[in-house]
């Protein structure tokens, strides 16, 4: 890519062209989808979660560069992680490991962010009692 | 990898015989024309020249009527704010389309802020300004109606001439933006009835830096660049020679080719359109069908269920040079307002492409694109949740209703501003 | 014949490294730097370069400072009308010296048209103007001091740094024009204290067509040219891409050149005033002598008894190239402002020639020019009937009083307008 | 000249830089001197006037070229001419002799006209009786 000028860094054009864990999971245990056409942005997200902690993730997104970059990245991030820690996901997290993003595709990032909690809501609302008790209002 | 420009309304290289006519006065006839020595008149003498061109290509009665600016963006504000500041004791009421470029529309609302009030023409769903609204918009305070030859973003064409007519029964002062149209369809000042009418060189092999505003009699104007002398005192400021000379044998270039390139384009423009109906589904055009309702060099269409800057950075990758008014692609975040003003759907706004030929693009870059196209939308379809929802039947299509799901149909309009694809 | 410029205040030829660097982004990188494709970033890619180029050159703390546009003068006009359309609520009185460029001139005219009011500082016998009289303009609506760093005609250095000061401790924004100076002395923004800055590359061998508004975060400034979003916003129009990178080009240039350019004309400066000292009687310098109290490159000088155009022609014809700020030679007919507010007789006003050097001129030229101005004086005072009366005893020299006969002496006021000779 | 640009056209710039019948007549019948300094022009013009002809004329001009020009063009047109003739001498003459002048100089000519005039006028008041008869009021 040497002579090829970029739109977004090398990390971020890797995941718009090469994007990760593209799909869905049939047996998701969560699944979180935000954001609207209308606004350019739709962003799902499904998981597979096995004793708290989240063993496949997988995208779809319609939307820029940056976003399909944004889910591409958040759900390698997300992978491994448990329940508890993928609650306190942050888009940071996804800017950083993508190198930075243009000011105005922050909201990609955002969005990410926002799919990957309401899959974790999601797969909480379905199993309510043993993975999430201190959540819980006492 | 080999480029393919399919984004000619953005810009154009300049042409080889531009570029010589342009080169002697960088270095070699540098001089300011506002000097009295050998630099200074041979500088002005060239300008003289150019000037001539222009109102050969324009149909100007005289060089006198045409002025050089520094693009498209400030000859339409000198039109605006120009005319406007010069007739402010007559009447302080504008009417423009609701599609013109921001050049214009922000120049309106800028005189806004001034006191001045506007009516913004609504247009049909093609894009396209009705005469009679025109006319029905206009007061006795009106001093100055905008409409565009061609919308930048559709291709529409408007009715300029008719236009024209009216304008001149009433003594209003007619400003066409022509930006998107010289040098691809053929302007007559006289014919169509302008009083004002602007050009950008570098949308027809032209350089940048350059534009050019046509003004006669009937249109009282004062300057908006305040300083020296220059261009009979309406634009103030050293002038950019060699880009007035590259403006104007453009303009003689493709005075003489006109017929030529629209011919060619024509023809591309037909492959193109046949080619995405039969292999791109639930995609839609915008504007009117190739033909005499729009411009022989441009296509807008929206490929529905994925996103347009997806779709122009990997036509990109794949040696493609295409735009799009989607919102993703715009500096403000929002789709183009032409988009919404037609009243086209959000979704499918989001999904639009646009696509201009010119001269130096073939058969083969047309199928070369057609191609990529198709393999574009199949891996940004597979991407998306939208068509996956859609082959579930749990959604509906908005450009080819099945009748069962629902549709995410909503028109464009709450989304936009005045942000533009070119 | 050869051609000798001594009329640099003009306009400047393009080195042959701004050429090279300008040349592909005519045709082969000819994008829109709007455009999010390959043509476009690459464009975009060279703007950011450029940008960064005049950042250094002018010692600007972020490359984000530095807006382009078409020229000296649209700088001069973004300043002024920018930061008061921007300041309007704060309020609404500028400052500005008598001596700045009709750029800013007439901008402020304009201004104070819409409702502003301006007080212009008066400037002594030299062109110079007092800080102190800058500092006792100020009022609590003061929103925007203009002073220019040097003067086109005269050649003077203002005391900028000092009013950079002041203005600062009061809190309002100060503009500098430097387009008189750029590229023949150290331009240091943040040592000048100067909150806005322009600049015309055209002035040290770089592209017309372009250019330079500096501005910092403590002056608000909003657009003046409007349309689409480019340059942050702050001025709207599709970039001269290949303008904008000469400019980075000659600013770097200038800023690597300046002290052998400065000794280098400093040089020619020394022996052009000897000699004309020495071989033209009655002729008087306006502005400081030569020194640290003016800039290295022009003279202003006045010859008794004879008029400015004569002796333009006569030097064009010649071989060599000057200026004059005579009413004769001004698109208005008027004399310099600049000369009216020195108070310069109005005979001597007419009389005017404008010299000024650059890195090509040698001490030949200089040599060349002493000769052939010596024949064009004799020539036509030969002509003039003052020169005949003077010599019969009927009236005075004003510039070396004998002390018989009446003299015309008139200061040159009355006459004026803001007419300019470049 | 064909290389040369030229603020004027050739005639005009012939008639600057060489201009004909400069300097002043000794035993002038008519002196005129008109404009001023200050406005950047002035011109003085000497008749020799005999039997109500006029034999010679000279200028002096202080002014730019068209103002060299535009006097350098009216002494030739005004020689050989009747002072009856002379004095219905017009600034036209003088542009259409010169083959136009730009707008903004016009006033060069004018004063061209107006120099010639007070030069007769100078000769009409040394000579009242036998050249202007029905000039005077009756
Ligand atoms: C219709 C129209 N008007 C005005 C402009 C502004 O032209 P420029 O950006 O060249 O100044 C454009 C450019 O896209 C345009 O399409
Ligand atoms: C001090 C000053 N300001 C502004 C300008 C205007 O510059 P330009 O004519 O290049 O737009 C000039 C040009 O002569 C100048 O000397």
């Amino acid at each position: 890519m040497s002579d090829i000028y970029t739109l977004y860094n090398e990390t971020v054009m890797d995941h718009f062209m090469n994007p990760r864990n593209l799909g869905d999971l049939a047996d998701a245990d969560g699944v979180g989808e935000v954001g609207a056409a209308a606004c350019g942005d739709i962003m799902k997200i499904s998981l597979k979660i096995k004793d708290g902690r989240i063993e496949d993730a997988r995208f779809k997104t319609f939307g820029c560069g940056s976003a399909i970059a944004s889910s591409s990245m958040a759900t390698e991030l997300i992978k491994g992680r448990s329940v508890q820690e993928a609650l306190h996901f942050s888009n940071q997290d996804v800017i950083q490991a993508l190198g930075g993003l243009p000011p105005v595709k922050i909201h990609c990032s955002v969005l990410a962010e926002e799919a990957i909690k309401a899959a974790l809501d999601d797969y909480l609302k379905r199993h309510p009692a043993p993975a999430a008790p201190a959540a819980q209002p006492t | 990898m080999r480029r393919i420009n399919l984004d000619h309304l953005a810009t154009t290289p300049v042409l080889p015989e531009v570029w010589a006519a342009m080169q002697p006065f960088f270095s070699e006839a540098y001089g300011n024309p506002s000097s009295l020595h050998q630099e200074g008149l041979r500088a002005k003498d060239a300008l003289a020249k150019a000037r001539q061109q222009i109102a050969t290509f324009i149909h100007a009665a005289s060089p006198a009527e045409i002025f050089f600016t520094s693009g498209g963006t400030e000859a339409a504000n000198l039109a605006i704010k120009g005319v406007a500041y010069a007739s402010q004791r007559r009447g302080r009421h504008l009417v423009v389309s609701a599609v013109e470029h921001p050049a214009v529309l922000h120049s309106v609302e800028f005189i806004e802020q001034q006191g001045f009030t506007c009516t913004r023409v609504k247009v049909n769903a093609e894009g396209w300004v009705d005469p009679a609204d025109v006319e029905a918009a206009l007061t006795d305070q009106t001093i100055l109606v905008a409409v565009q030859h061609v919308n930048h973003d559709l291709g529409t064409i408007q009715p300029v001439q008719e236009i024209g007519r009216l304008t001149a029964a009433r003594g209003v002062p007619f400003f066409v933006d022509a930006t998107a149209s010289g040098g691809w369809i053929e302007i007559d000042v006289q014919a169509i009835g302008a009083n004002l009418l602007s050009l950008a060189p570098h949308r027809f092999y032209g350089p940048k830096g350059v534009g050019v505003l046509y003004r006669n009699r009937k249109a009282r104007l004062v300057p908006i660049q305040h300083g020296g002398a220059q261009e009979e005192g309406r634009r103030a400021g050293t002038e950019n020679v060699p880009a007035i000379v590259g403006a104007g044998v453009a303009a003689e270039l493709a005075g003489r080719a006109l017929p030529e390139r629209i011919a060619h384009t024509a023809q591309l423009q037909r492959r193109l359109w046949e080619g995405l109906q039969a292999r791109v589904p639930y995609l839609r055009l915008s504007g009117p069908a190739p033909g005499l309702g729009r411009i022989a060099t441009s296509l807008n269409v929206s490929t529905e269920f994925i996103e347009g800057e997806g779709q122009l950075l990997l036509c990109d990758l794949n040696g493609i040079a295409v735009a799009s008014g989607s919102s993703c692609v715009s500096k403000s975040l929002k789709i183009s307002h032409v988009l919404a003003a037609i009243g086209l759907d959000q979704a499918l706004a989001q999904g639009n492409l646009i696509l201009s030929l010119g001269r130096e693009n073939t058969a083969e870059d047309v199928d070369y694109f057609l191609d990529t196209f198709v393999k574009i939308v199949a891996k940004l379809r597979a991407m998306s949740p939208m068509w996956d929802e859609f082959q579930r039947g749990a959604i509906d299509s908005v450009v080819a209703p099945r009748g069962s799901g629902q549709t995410s149909a909503a028109p464009a309009a709450g989304m936009a501003g005045t942000s533009h694809a070119h």
